[in-house]
């Protein structure tokens, strides 16, 4: 492997990190919407997210993409192989995001909830004061969780011609016909990257469990 | 998208099929071996010989931290140097097994964990002990108390199984995706081919209800 | 469609180019280069308009054409009956013909030997199609065809899978398949043409006049100053200096 | 009803009035037309089986639920609706809510927040009072329970007593004109309970208006000014402390006082 | 400790000997050197405050928790240890530990099985004894403890005390020479404690061999032929119910005795 083997390499993670990076700042407020709505029971809307959440979850990361590219310009939607992966991934995120969020929210105890209640809280007070403070705290874990998934999806990417580590893998494995020393390579930059995520989860883990043991 | 889109999906239908007969053969395989050796492998967690434990969680974390693809290449391109060399079926099926037991033993682990520690006291002191513990009192509770996580996991073998058609798995992804690229109707194939997916999801979920309902009453 | 003059005003058409398809068109130290790539220098230059590139997979190519991402497939695409109901190509930029290659100690020599045997091409090319008809061909012929098509998303798998013996052959355009000789000497061997001879050019949407105007006068030059055939040399061994004016 | 009757002529005295609460479950009929008003400065004890509806109706008169019929007037405001009959919204009955202090079986503290939050949150967002004040007065409330060296802890570090004793002022800070008591010491270790029940002892002693579900009989004969005693949906007993423990009329009450009293 | 010494001359016939038993977790030196004796058809309470190490005590007794010192006969078999003095396996342990019943304080029960499941499991899975006799006396256990209408039922269905009297089912199916209460009834209601200590009383009152850890004073002076105090990881007090409730001798137990009578 050459210097701009090595230098594909580097595009390839900064793709793989930016495209997931973007997928959670995008994926978690509105994750938390939808999961508002679905636990709120909002009619119709609540009715949508089940079906949006449902439909996401079960599409694979990789005919999604391709529905995003290839699909969308049918509509005069033409999108950039980057925006189309941000997107594709951002529409993923939002789902597993609001799934994470409802499990939080449905596991939250009642019966605080409650106790805001009686004490007067609106609506709004219960949910910034309450709710949000430690739905947030539990879902950390779970939303870097889901951060470690979408890592791993990234090679998804590739499909749609975007440079992300696996690509760069076999394209420099194509050249060389030495296919096993790229995928090795691209194997230890997915497990940086992965084990530095699981060490934050952990990390956050223990910090939220010494802040708040379950009363 | 006009009706004539899904007039040419009709007539390729036969691709069709088969794409469909490839994503199911190879999830239900991989399912059910991914669950049985995940069993299999959870009592390892467990052990009190440490190479043992170390070794399972090292494979564990190994594949949690290598994506499906990367995984795929590795087993369908990497093998063949040291001599095994499975045809593309084989070693996507090989690679979705081993990964997902994987993934199903870090399941079965957590949900032994979290049965009430005295339930399984009451078990010792009762005097069970062993293969006769786990057969009688921890593994149905196990299995209970994982259905929902396994129906996940179960997702994410379909999901992961068309990033086999990258290797030329010919399953549902690759199908559509050879469709369009001879009709130029990627549209409506993905949209099938997402569809397809749903429903997979759906009988999945359906199944994992069923069965949790069942199992609701009985994990404490 | 946009007319030729507003063509001429905005100064670009965007342009989508293959990454792995020697050697019309493929990455080197980060660089797209490569036949086409050079060709695409000598338009713009002719016609003073910039070709905005977007390099990605062969599977996308078409369909972004096809859809209208992009105005044109600036590759080595296989000029097909098929395709001319849904593209117009410029001149030609290569004659080709659809070969098999084999892997050098191989016993089949003659297209008949496919007989039974595992080959595989690309999804969505023309040498799949091609290899299709020979197949129905040879069962017309002999009664059988070629035991199993495998499709592949791009060639270099294909060429791994043909080293590592899970297929027998892989059918691509004969001129592909020398410079993969010459790379991998010993290797793989060349085979016989599977399919009729044909030509490769670069392709717009069915109807996309202005910019096949623009960008095929300005080849046409290129053509007839005999810039394109020392290209040709340079890059795919041999000129075509005989290949008909237009494919459409 | 006869509780209501008697009370009927000091309506204007009243701090609560709860007239005809009738609440149903679907078919399970829980709350059957329950009326009784309470004067300042009375603490009545909700007496009953488990499931006769104690909890339901103390739910009721804070609206977390809202019966099928009847009223509940706090210092004659009705709780749930605005003087013009119209019913209010999420604000304006949030604000009725926080003249009503609640304590939980399960103590239901915010676990997120110290002690000290705990006790000033709802003041201080909901009241929106001043911070300095709040704070100083919180304290004083911490004080008056017992508390005021686990100011910074979070729940999770305090014992069960403890942790009622910071529901108790947390009730207590917004300065209710009633104090609602659902069963406060029986998710308690035995050991603990004294404690609380200490603290609710004074809150009687100084004249705090008080309604209180318990299990503790001694506590409620020595504490309460009137007992409420509470089958199926029903009031059926409604007297003093000494008439009820010492000469129960009804059957019902007369099985209730064996059983919990049998051990 | 003079309890130990009081009984040396009857080693023959007591059922349980527990002889300098020490336990620590870490620092945590939670038994301190505790001995005593039992007899056929005794009832022994086990007393103390919170912590004190009651539950430590019972879970060494069948060998749940391996003590750092002391031996525990059942029998005069030695827990843990072959007649050779070797430490046994497995399978001879729990073989011991089916000699000895325990009602947990949650229960416990499995909640996969149904109620017959539940009491039979250990007489058919580890006593492997047969399935037709061990249906009999399962049925007619739990018919003792007036749940014969419940046998196919999930333990999920029961109400606290039912789900008890299944735990005391359970463990007289296995005939255990000994039967031990961690706390039977302070997860239950207080409306349920009474079913749960009238099957204890019967079960005392026909001759079994029981040690209760238990909250409720009155059934342990009731029902024990003796008290055990326990403070610290020490047993302070070892005597009969009247001395100690009428005259405890120590500081302590007379605290403790204050504290949960306060009420
Ligand atoms: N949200 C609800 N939905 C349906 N039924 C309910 C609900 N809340 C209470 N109930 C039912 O209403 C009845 C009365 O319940 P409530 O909690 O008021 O009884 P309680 O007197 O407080 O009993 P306990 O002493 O056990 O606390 C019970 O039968 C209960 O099952
Ligand atoms: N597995 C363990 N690891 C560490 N410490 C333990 C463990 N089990 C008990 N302890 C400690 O041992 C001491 C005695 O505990 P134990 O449960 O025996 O008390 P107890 O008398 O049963 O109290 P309670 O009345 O609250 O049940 C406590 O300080 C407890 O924290
Ligand atoms: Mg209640
Ligand atoms: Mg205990």
């Amino acid at each position: 492997m050459n210097f701009y083997d090595y230098l594909s390499f580097v595009y390839g993670a900064v793709s793989t990190i930016g495209v997931s990076f973007i997928a959670i700042i995008v994926g978690i407020p509105l994750g938390l919407g939808l999961a508002l709505l679905r636990w709120a029971k909002v009619p119709l809307l609540g009715k949508c997210a089940y079906v949006y959440v449902s439909l996401v979850r079960s599409c694979p990361a990789v005919t999604l993409i391709m529905l995003i590219y290839f699909g969308l310009p049918q509509f005069e939607i033409s999108l950039s192989p980057l925006v189309a992966a941000m997107i594709s991934f951002s529409i993923t995120a939002t789902a597993f995001n609001c799934e994470i969020w409802r499990s939080a929210l449905l596991s939250f105890d009642r019966s605080q909830y409650e106790a805001a209640q009686a004490f007067g809280m609106n609506r709004w007070i219960r949910f910034r004061y309450v709710l949000l403070p430690q739905v947030w705290r539990s879902s950390i874990p779970g939303l870097i969780n889901e951060m470690t998934l979408l890592v791993k999806n990234s090679p998804a990417i590739s499909v749609i011609g975007l440079l992300d580590i696996t690509r760069a893998a076999q394209r420099i494995g194509a050249r060389t016909y030495e296919p096993i020393p790229p995928l090795l390579v691209g194997f230890a930059i997915y497990i940086v990257i992965v084990m530095l995520l699981i060490k934050l989860q952990k990390h956050l883990e223990v910090r939220i469990r010494s802040a708040q043991e379950p009363l | 998208m006009n009706l004539s889109d899904f007039q040419i999906i009709y007539d390729e239908r036969d691709s069709v099929i088969t794409g469909i007969q490839t994503t199911l053969s190879l999830v239900l395989v991989s399912g059910l071996a991914s669950v049985l050796f995940g069993l299999i492998l959870t009592p390892l967690f467990f052990s009190k010989v440490g190479w043992v434990r170390g070794s399972i969680e090292w494979l564990c974390s190994a594949m949690r931290c290598s994506p499906f693809l990367l995984f795929v290449y590795v087993i369908y391109f990497g093998l063949p140097s040291y001599g095994i060399n499975f045809d593309k079926y084989t070693s996507g099926l090989v690679a979705m097994i081993v990964y997902h037991s994987a993934y199903m033993a870090i399941i079965f682990r957590s949900a032994w964990v979290d049965i009430p520690a005295e339930i399984l006291e009451a078990g010792t002191a009762y005097g069970f002990r062993g293969a006769t513990l786990i057969r009688r009192i921890i593994g149905p509770l196990l299995l209970m108390r994982a259905i929902p996580m396994v129906g996940n996991q179960w997702i994410q073998i379909v999901k992961d199984s068309a990033y086999l058609g990258i290797i030329s798995v010919f399953d549902i992804t690759a199908a559509f995706n050879s469709i369009q690229s001879i009709y130029f109707n990627p549209f409506v194939c993905f949209i099938v081919a997402g569809l397809l997916y749903w429903v997979f999801c759906l009988l999945i979920e359906l199944i994992v209800n069923l069965v949790a309902r069942y199992a609701r009453e009985r994990i404490a | 469609a946009s007319t030729v003059d507003e063509i001429k005003a905005k100064g670009t058409i965007t342009v989508a180019t293959e990454d792995n398809y020697r050697p019309f068109e493929f990455v080197q130290d980060g660089v797209s280069t490569g036949y086409d790539n050079e060709l695409k220098a000598l338009v713009e230059k002719e016609s003073g308009i910039k070709l905005e590139q977007e390099i990605m997979p062969w599977a996308g190519i078409l369909p972004g054409v096809q859809s209208g991402k992009f105005d044109m497939a600036l590759s080595a695409v296989m000029v097909t009956d098929q395709r001319r109901k849904v593209f117009d190509f410029t001149t030609p930029t290569a004659a080709s013909q659809t070969y098999f290659a084999t892997k050098a100690d191989s016993d089949i020599k003659s297209g008949k030997d496919l007989i039974g045997k595992t080959v595989g091409a690309e999804t969505g090319s023309a040498f799949l199609l091609e290899l299709k008809a020979y197949d129905k061909k040879l069962k017309d012929e002999h009664g059988e065809g070629v035991g199993k098509i495998v499709e592949y998303h791009g060639y270099p798998e294909a060429y791994q899978d043909l080293a590592l013996g899970r297929l027998d052959a892989v059918v691509n355009t004969d001129i592909t398949l020398r410079s993969l000789m010459e790379e991998r000497p010993g290797v793989f061997s060349l085979g016989e043409p599977v399919g009729e001879p044909g030509y490769k050019a670069w392709a717009v949407k069915k109807g996309n006049e202005a910019v096949l105007k623009v960008v095929n006068d300005a080849m046409l030059k290129v053509r007839e100053s005999g810039e394109m055939y020392r290209l040709q040399e340079k890059w795919l061994g041999a000129k075509n200096e005989d290949m008909p004016l237009d494919v459409n | 009803m006869n509780a209501s009757v008697q009370h009927e002529s000091k309506t204007h005295q009243a701090v609560l009035r709860v007239q005809g609460i009738s609440k149903s479950f679907g078919d399970n009929h829980v709350l059957k037309d329950i009326s009784f008003d309470m004067q300042k400065g009375e603490v009545v004890s909700l007496l009953g089986p488990s499931g006769c509806g104690k909890s339901t109706l103390l739910r009721c008169i804070n609206w977390l639920e809202i019966p099928d019929a009847g009223h509940i007037r706090l210092n004659s405001e009705r709780m749930g609706y605005a003087v013009n009959g119209t019913k209010v919204g999420d604000a304006q009955l949030s604000k009725m809510r926080s003249k009503i202090g609640m304590v939980f079986q399960h103590f239901a503290l915010w676990p997120h927040m110290t002690v000290l939050e705990n006790v000033m949150a709802s003041p201080l967002h909901v009241q929106k009072r001043n911070r300095k004040e709040v704070e100083q007065e919180a304290r004083a409330v911490l004080k008056r329970v017992g508390l005021e060296d686990k100011i910074n802890m979070l729940p999770s570090r305090l014992s069960g007593g403890q942790k009622q004793r910071v529901g108790i002022a947390r009730a207590l800070a917004m300065k209710p004109d009633i104090l609602l008591f659902d069963e406060p010491t029986s998710a308690l270790d035995p050991m603990l309970v004294g404690e609380v029940l200490e603290v609710m002892r004074d809150l009687a002693a100084e004249g705090s208006t008080m309604v209180i579900v318990t299990h503790e009989m001694k506590f409620a004969r020595q504490v309460s000014s009137r007992i409420i005693f509470m089958d199926s949906g029903h009031i059926i007993e409604n007297r003093s402390p000494e008439e009820f423990f010492d000469n129960p009329q009804t059957d019902k009450a007369k099985t209730f006082l064996h059983s919990v009293q049998y051990k």
